[in-house]
């Protein structure tokens, strides 16, 4: 039942995003002709051939309607700049965005952890507070480039670029890990500090348990509840991280694309990165929802 | 009343060394963006002769592409970096105290659409919203100004919201109805000033966000125009020579991150002082 | 067990230090049920906690003697700690409620115990017999839930399983019936007696004289880290000598101390009820989708009189107020106010009428505006130009809080402004919400003085809606017993109180501790 | 280079390029930096020499008729595309008809083939393009990636036909049978090749087995990866980043410049301030291109003093240093021409207004670092001479609209047709495609004319030259900046890195080879 309404609440997210984002590109100045021509010949012949082939001289709203209609039967369209349909530009572009966004999630989480479990010593946390401060506060693309410049310019540890084998991995990985580590560690030290106020703890303490297992047996988990409602704030953060941190680092994927469509005004795939990005969030808020579930028993009444 | 346990002490007095340094940096900051002047000299005189010079005592931070002096840059960025994002952040908080009041304060259904809707635009990562917009409207200044004002808007929105259930429940407005005040005075006299209460400091760390936003947008070549210095354009700039003058680059972003810090850090000690006042 | 001589404890900061425990004795022998009693803040978690040394982040903790179990526990390290807590001293925690793992089933906070104190054989096995000692009943269902699905009863009875569990020699009980109803309370005191008699060493904690009278040997009267007063419990409850003590004593409310001041020797006029009714609500009945949370009640408030309103937590009590205050529209029935309708008015209507109908809630610092002084609190339900400077000297407090904000008021403070607020539009009534539950007995007595000062020279007809007998029975003229959302019982105090009909009334009575039944 | 020995068969060699073709069909061809890989499984009829005419390709012999209106080509025999089709003249005429085809190629049916009347396959190893009127620049289409021959097997069959990709076949030495979009184009060699033009270097198949072209859009990173050994060729090497490269003693670096129009500002002279001859000759004068090309390009750029390119055959060279570098004429001849006085910012103003130029850049397009150099011509006229250059890099849509509107009063452009005809054809026809200056003069479509109606090399290069003597020096329509460059940084093993003839840019894989 709970499922179910999220579905519903997800699809009619999906659906205004779609649209609004349509609507949206419907007002942007210069036509979708232009668009189509770039920056090549313009001539009368030119313009009349570009309507009939991409269907522009139907009225807007028979746009609109048969663009939803053949986006719910999965045809996002097909690109005015690549001539490819859209599902195959986005295909292509997903995994290697994927994997860099996977990697950099499980080692921006994997280092939250270990950070805010293991500074709890004032020297330690006030170190780790700074760093976090530090990381959080500074342009993902400097970090990147301080990177870049120190280990694959200077040290040649990594190679510059590309896609190519793990290597190529670590240093974008890092880049978008390190701020999500910031965040996440921060949210985490904040929640075991609060779990640490609670009653039950000094009631754990009590029983005569480690500090050790205090914190992990109790604590970790309470301080899991509101990282785990990060979730769909940290796929806006990775989906987003990725626009740049792909262009620091020559990387192919989904960033690269939507950069490319949004400055070219690829209409289609603009749309299908609005609707793909809605997607990943409608998914991940529900993920979330039902990892709260899991762990926390309280919400599980109704 | 309840306890404060088993939390080491040290931690809880606010760090005054910090917000002081933080807080005088700010100072420092708000002289440079008022009068550039004073600070350095004229951020787009070119130099062809001494192109991408490392920082020395004659350029602080060395020399860009052109030439140009790149401390001189840094400092009049300021002025357009930080005029972008306050200008952005105070488009947010206005919309965004307006709407989350008006949800806090609708009818069930009203409430409900306009909650989904903040949703619905926090469903989008900043940088793709804010390039949707300027997909729209075209780069510039202004476009960044909506851009990074309507993405976070709904985070103020939220907020408000939020604190506009709990206000509206709390005993004072009931009490103030049982004076017989109007709905309209008890909106203006009780619900308002004590919903904006957290705005101000939520708009602050706010503002550092809104930096790192256009700074981002720039980097793509979405924000202002050359050759006006704007830090996450001399970033952009910068990165095709970071292999061989990587200050060109490097340190505008450094000045950009210490303004945020400091933001950041004057906003949590603020934070704290208001908390610990409600609390 | 235990002997300590001059115990300090201190939280250092860096503005102020609080020296929360300043130089106590305290001895508890095999077998013994000692008992500490104070206001709040007067020390007593703390020492309870110091205990078992877990007096707090950052404390500091002095003392000539610190024997536990005829050890010298000044030299503790972290693991003689760490046997000492659960395994000799079980505590359970003043806040009973938020005390376990909300996150953790309850069979696994108590076996946690059994863990750590090393006890072998089948674990839930046990924790089955724990619960089953504590009388929690079907044990092995309740030991699968988690804590909020059991009620606050079985949960403190979890709590106690789970401190008894590695069985402790000593038994440490901060507090363990507060915010609990009066039944379920009666329960828990039962089985702490039961746990005495079966010669257990029990150091009980409590706000409350007369939940401490019904179990211990010994009681120590604590006030400002300082124990006042201690001796035998029949003996200190029936002739306390220090002033302090005498005060407690005669503050708590009762069917004896009606017309009697509480705060004072001295008594307190009650006038005659006049027959005029100011408040009258028929059929009253409230449903939240399938709920019936009110039903079918019916209320009548005359000119002058205040009507109690008993009940367990959850009977409706607040909602027949806010029906009442026209807050909530009910589902059914209807509200006449000063011989006018109240109900089914629109809100413009009713505006005007609103100032003779006042509220005052347990929580006031929640009802008054944060940022406002106290001066413009009250002012703003003056009628214009309307003073504010009597107002509050009606109400006992003197010019220097005007400029406060409420923050910096105390508990009784706050109520008293509370107060001056809701008495300043001259209301024919005011709905009173458990006004005094949040108090300490002393405060508390002076405000229901106050509350009875005001109905005698004004005339105010009140609601006093309470789940305390003892105050309802002290203050109250008529009473209406509330169970379920239905009103079981009503009638003057004395008759439903002396001569309860119903077996739910009863039930509750039965329940009470009180401080005469004990010295008697 | 001469370290890389004599040409060896065998290896695999990965090069690092800086654009991602927006498609792999060559008919849809648009961007000159993608026609490095266009040649490895694509060929054409003919191909260019580097003298300004054309040798045989696929077609064997080309002959035309003596009022300039039937072009009959002989195909070379023998050849078949990799997908097993024959190449025969029904492949072509097929091709060709596709592209006269509604929506396939708009770009092509209305520039390169605007005056095609009719292709006949005359026997099966014969092909006739009959004209409407003359114009030689079909010689020009026949050896451009447009008219790359496609089998017209793979063409029916093909799914996304104008993306193209794997499934479009071609006859050329390579075979692509690998793209992985964003990341890389694999090509593997084709064994039956036999049929390179004369000018290839060597003939019979390509030396290397396999070659892989990595999209690295950024030059950092691109030198990166050649210095750190991932990739063995780059191109596009950014003046700022050469002097890594020439410090490196197992790199090489060369360069070739390319043909068609030079990189220029074009004057908006439909209205003020370009509309007056006076303010488009002092913005030439109050400019030293000289020293604004040391300080972008660092000596890296060759200036351009014709719209037409240094390297083209037509090229005017008695245009050099007649204009230009002298702020003292410049400004007196503002004053000249009433903008007289200045406002609070230095700028000339006339009337209240001030002496204002807008550059709108499209951002996808900018490449060469152009929006800095735009940003240096800004600072140098604003200081010699008070006019205010406004540049603004915009998305694709916003500067259409600009343009469209003539909300602009200069723009930038560089055309990289191999015959530059077809350039000027479109930027300076009255109703050319891509004429911005707004300039309409019956004189000069007339010399344009009459440079496409003959194939005589004089008699263009005598047109060309009075045409270049027009616009630059009597109308001052256009400032020319510099004439656009590829560079090829490679290993010194790597050998047969050539650039094209006529062309200039990167050359195809065919004839590179890599040193054991
Ligand atoms: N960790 C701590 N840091 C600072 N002060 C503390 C701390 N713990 C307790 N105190 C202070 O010590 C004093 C005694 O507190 P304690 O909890 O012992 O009172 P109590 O008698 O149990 O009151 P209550 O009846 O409200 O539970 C209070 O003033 C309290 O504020
Ligand atoms: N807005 C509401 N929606 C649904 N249920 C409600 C609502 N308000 C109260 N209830 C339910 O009505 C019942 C009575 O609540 P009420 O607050 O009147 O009890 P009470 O007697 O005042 O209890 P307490 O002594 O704990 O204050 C409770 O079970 C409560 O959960
Ligand atoms: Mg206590
Ligand atoms: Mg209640």
């Amino acid at each position: 039942m709970i499922v179910l309404r999220r579905i519903g609440t997800g699809l009619v997210v999906l659906w205004v995003a779609a649209t609004a984002a349509y609507l949206a590109l419907l007002a942007a100045p210069g036509s979708t002709v232009d668009s189509i021509i770039g920056d090549g010949a313009d001539t009368p012949l030119i313009r009349s051939q570009i309507v009939q082939e991409w269907h522009l001289d139907r009225p807007a709203v028979v746009q609109y309607v048969d663009y939803l209609w053949r986006a719910a039967h999965g045809d996002l369209g097909r690109s005015y700049l690549l001539q490819r349909p859209v599902r195959d530009v986005l295909g292509a572009q997903l995994w290697p965005t994927l994997k860099l966004a996977l990697v950099a999630a499980v080692l921006g989480i994997a280092l939250a952890l270990v950070l805010a479990v293991t500074t709890r010593r004032p020297w330690s946390r006030r170190v780790s507070s700074t760093a976090e401060l530090v990381l959080v506060s500074t342009p993902p693309f400097l970090i990147g480039l301080v990177l870049l410049s120190v280990f694959s310019f200077q040290l040649g540890l990594f190679p510059v670029s590309g896609d190519r084998g793990a290597a190529a991995l670590v240093l974008p990985a890092v880049t978008l890990a390190l701020p999500i580590a910031g965040v996440l560690t921060q949210v985490l030290r904040d929640g075991i500090d609060r779990a640490l106020d609670e009653p039950f703890v000094i009631t754990a303490r009590a029983r005569g348990l480690r500090e050790r297992a205090v914190l992990a047996r109790h604590a970790l988990r309470h301080a899991l509840l509101p990282a785990v409602s990060l979730l769909g704030w940290l796929g806006g953060t990775l989906l987003g991280g990725v626009v740049i941190i792909e262009t620091v680092f020559g990387r192919p994927g989904l960033g690269q694309v939507t950069l490319q469509a949004v400055t070219s005004e690829d209409m289609p795939v603009v749309l299908a990165v609005v609707v793909f990005s809605a997607f990943a969030y409608v998914v991940l808020n529900t993920a979330a929802d039902l990892a709260c579930l899991v762990i926390d028993p309280r919400l599980r009444r109704s | 009343m309840t306890l404060v346990l088993d939390r080491p002490l040290v931690l809880r007095p606010p760090r005054y060394a910090g917000f002081l340094v933080a807080a005088g940096f700010l100072v420092l900051m708000l002289a440079v963006v008022l009068v550039p002047g004073l600070f350095a000299g004229d951020p787009l005189a070119a130099d062809p002769m001494h192109v991408l010079e490392a920082p020395s005592t004659a350029h602080w931070f060395g020399t860009d592409q052109l030439g140009r002096d790149v401390f001189d840059r840094v400092v009049h960025g300021a002025r357009h970096s930080l005029a972008i994002a306050t200008a952005a952040t105070l488009l947010a908080v206005v919309a965004g105290v307006l709407l989350g009041m008006l949800a806090g304060l609708a009818h069930k259904y009203a409430d409900e659409a306009l909650a989904r809707s903040f949703d619905a635009l926090s469903a989008f990562p900043l940088i793709l919203l804010a390039l949707l917009f300027i997909a729209i409207a075209g780069p510039g200044a202004l476009s960044l100004v909506v851009a990074i004002g309507i993405a976070t808007l709904p985070h103020y929105a939220r907020v408000v919201r939020a604190q506009t259930f709990v206000v509206r429940q709390a005993g004072y407005v009931t009490q103030a109805v049982a004076f017989g005040r109007s709905r309209l005075r008890l909106v203006l006299r009780h619900v308002l000033p004590n919903v904006l209460g957290p705005v101000p400091v939520i708009a602050v760390i706010g503002l550092g966000e809104a930096i790192l936003a256009a700074a981002g947008l720039s980097f793509l070549g979405m924000g202002t125009q050359p050759p006006s210095p704007e830090w996450g354009a001399m970033l952009s700039e910068g990165r095709n020579y970071l292999s061989v003058a990587p200050w060109v680059s490097v340190l505008p972003g450094v000045v950009a991150t210490l303004t945020v810090i400091a933001l950041t850090v004057v906003g949590r000690h603020l934070q704290r002082r208001v908390e610990g006042r409600l609390g | 067990m235990i002997a300590i001589r001059d115990l300090h404890v201190t939280f250092p900061h860096r503005r102020h230090t609080v020296e929360a425990v300043r130089g106590i004795d305290l001895d508890i022998e095999p077998g013994e049920c000692v008992a500490i009693v104070g206001e709040s803040g007067s020390g007593k978690s703390v020492t309870a906690r110091t205990l078992v040394g877990l007096a707090g982040p950052g404390a500091v903790v002095r003392s000539a003697k610190f024997e536990v179990d005829g050890r010298d526990a000044r030299a503790f390290g972290p693991e003689e700690w760490r046997r000492v807590r659960g395994g000799f001293a079980g505590l359970v925690l003043q806040d009973a409620l938020v005390s376990l793992d909300p996150l953790r089933t309850v069979g696994a906070e108590i076996g946690e115990v059994l863990r750590v104190h090393g006890h072998r054989g089948d674990r839930d096995l046990r924790v089955r017999d724990l619960l089953a000692t504590v009388h929690v009943p079907e044990p092995e269902r309740r030991a699968r839930q988690h804590p909020h699905q059991l009620s606050g009863g079985l949960r403190q009875r979890a709590l106690i399983a789970s401190a008894i569990a590695a069985g402790p020699p000593l038994l440490i009980a901060d507090e363990p019936t507060t915010a609990l109803d009066v039944t379920v309370q009666a329960q828990i005191l039962a089985l702490l007696g039961e746990r005495r008699a079966a010669g257990e060493t029990l150091l009980l904690i409590s706000h409350d004289l007369a939940v401490v009278a019904r179990l211990a040997d010994r009681v120590l009267v604590m006030r400002d880290g300082r124990i006042v007063e201690s001796g035998g419990t029949a003996s200190l409850l029936s002739a306390p000598s220090h002033p302090y003590t005498q005060e407690l004593v005669r503050a708590v409310p009762s069917a004896a101390t009606r017309g009697r001041r509480l705060s004072e020797a001295g008594v307190v006029a009650a006038p005659e009820p006049s027959g005029d009714v100011v408040l009258e609500a028929r059929g009253l009945t409230k449903r939240y989708g399938r709920h019936t949370v009110v039903d079918d009640v019916d209320v009548r408030v005359g000119r002058g009189e205040i009507v109690g309103l008993v009940g367990e937590s959850g009977s409706g009590k607040t909602t027949v107020a806010q029906l009442l205050f026209g807050l909530v529209a009910p589902t059914a029935g209807t509200v006449t106010f000063e011989g006018e309708a109240w109900t089914g008015q629109p809100e413009r209507r009713r505006r005007a009428r609103r100032r003779h109908l006042q509220l005052i809630s347990q929580d006031p610092l929640s009802s008054f505006d944060p940022r406002w002084t106290v001066r413009k609190i009250v002012a703003e339900a003056l009628p214009r130009g309307g003073a504010v400077e009597p107002l509050l000297e009606r109400v006992g407090l003197g010019a220097e809080l005007l400029d406060r904000n409420p923050r910096q008021l105390s508990g009784g403070q706050r109520q008293r402004v509370a107060i001056a607020r809701a008495l300043a539009p001259r209301p024919s009534l005011i709905i009173c919400d458990e006004p005094v539950s949040a108090l300490d007995v002393s405060v508390q007595a002076q405000v229901l003085d106050l509350l009875a000062d005001i109905r005698a020279t004004d005339g105010t007809a009140m609601l006093f809606i309470s789940h305390d007998l003892g105050v309802v029975h002290h203050l109250a003229d008529r009473v209406l017993v509330m169970h379920d959302g239905a009103v079981v019982e009503s009638g003057p105090v004395d008759d439903v109180f002396h001569h309860p009909r119903h077996d739910y009334t009863r039930e509750l009575l039965a329940a009470v501790p009180t401080l005469e039944g004990e010295i008697r | 280079s001469e370290e890389a020995g004599a040409p060896v068969s065998g290896g695999s060699l990965t090069w690092a390029v800086e654009t991602e073709p927006i498609t792999l069909n060559p008919h849809q061809y648009a961007q000159a930096k993608a026609r490095l890989l266009v040649w490895n499984n694509f060929e054409a009829l003919l191909t260019h020499d580097d003298k300004g005419g054309y040798l045989p390709w696929l077609a064997e012999s080309y002959d035309v008729s003596a009022d300039g209106l039937a072009y009959t080509l002989k195909l070379r025999s023998g050849v078949t595309f990799s997908d097993g089709t024959p190449f025969d003249a029904a492949a072509v005429k097929a091709n060709t008809d596709l592209l006269l085809s509604a929506g396939y190629a708009p770009t092509v049916a209305a520039v390169q083939l605007k005056n095609l009347k009719s292709v006949d396959v005359v026997d099966p190893a014969t092909v006739r393009y009959t004209l409407k009127r003359p114009d030689v620049l079909i010689l020009d289409f026949l050896s451009s990636p447009q008219g790359a021959i496609v089998s017209p097997t793979s063409l029916k069959a093909a799914k996304n036909l104008k993306a193209g990709g794997v499934e479009l076949a071609g006859t050329g030495p390579f075979v692509l049978d690998r793209y992985a979009p964003g990341q890389e184009l694999h090509y593997k060699k084709n064994p039956a090749y036999n049929w390179a033009p004369a000018n290839a270097g060597h003939a019979g198949p390509a030396y290397l087995d396999e070659v892989t072209y990595r999209f690295l859009k950024e030059s950092s990173v691109r030198v990166g990866a050649l210095t750190s050994g991932q990739v063995q060729v780059i191109e596009g090497v950014p003046a700022t980043d050469e002097p890594q490269i020439t410090a490196n003693p197992t790199l090489a670096l060369s360069k070739g410049l390319n043909s068609g129009s030079a990189y220029s500002y074009y004057f908006n002279t439909s209205h003020a301030p370009f509309d007056d001859i006076k303010v488009r000759q002092a913005f030439r004068d109050a400019l030293d291109v000289g020293t604004v090309l040391q300080a972008v390009y660092r000596g890296a750029a060759t200036r351009a003093w014709s719209v037409v390119g240094p390297t083209s055959p037509f090229y005017d060279k008695t245009l050099e240093t007649t204009y230009g570098n002298d702020p003292a004429r410049a400004n007196a001849t503002l004053d000249a021409a009433g903008w007289a006085t200045r406002d609070s910012d230095g700028f000339r103003t006339k009337d209240g207004k001030r002496l204002t130029a807008r550059l709108v850049q499209s951002a996808p397009f900018v490449r060469d670092r152009r929006d800095t150099l735009a940003q240096a011509v800004q600072a140098a006229v604003k200081q010699s001479a008070g006019i205010d250059l406004q540049v603004s890099v915009v998305d694709q849509g916003t500067a259409a609209k600009a343009i469209a509107d003539g909300q602009y009063e200069i723009f930038d452009n560089s055309r990289a047709d191999t015959d530059v005809g077809a350039a000027l054809n479109l930027l300076l026809t009255s109703n050319g495609a891509i004429n911005r200056t707004g300039v309409k003069d019956p004189a000069l479509d007339a010399l344009l004319d009459k440079g496409v109606s003959t194939g005589d090399p004089a008699a263009r290069t005598a047109t060309y030259q009075e045409l270049q003597k027009k616009v630059i020096t009597t109308d001052a329509l256009i400032q020319p900046l510099y004439a656009p460059a590829d560079q090829i940084a490679a290993a010194k093993t790597v050998g047969g890195l050539h650039f094209e003839p006529t062309a200039g840019v990167p050359g195809s894989a065919y004839n590179v080879w890599l040193r054991k």
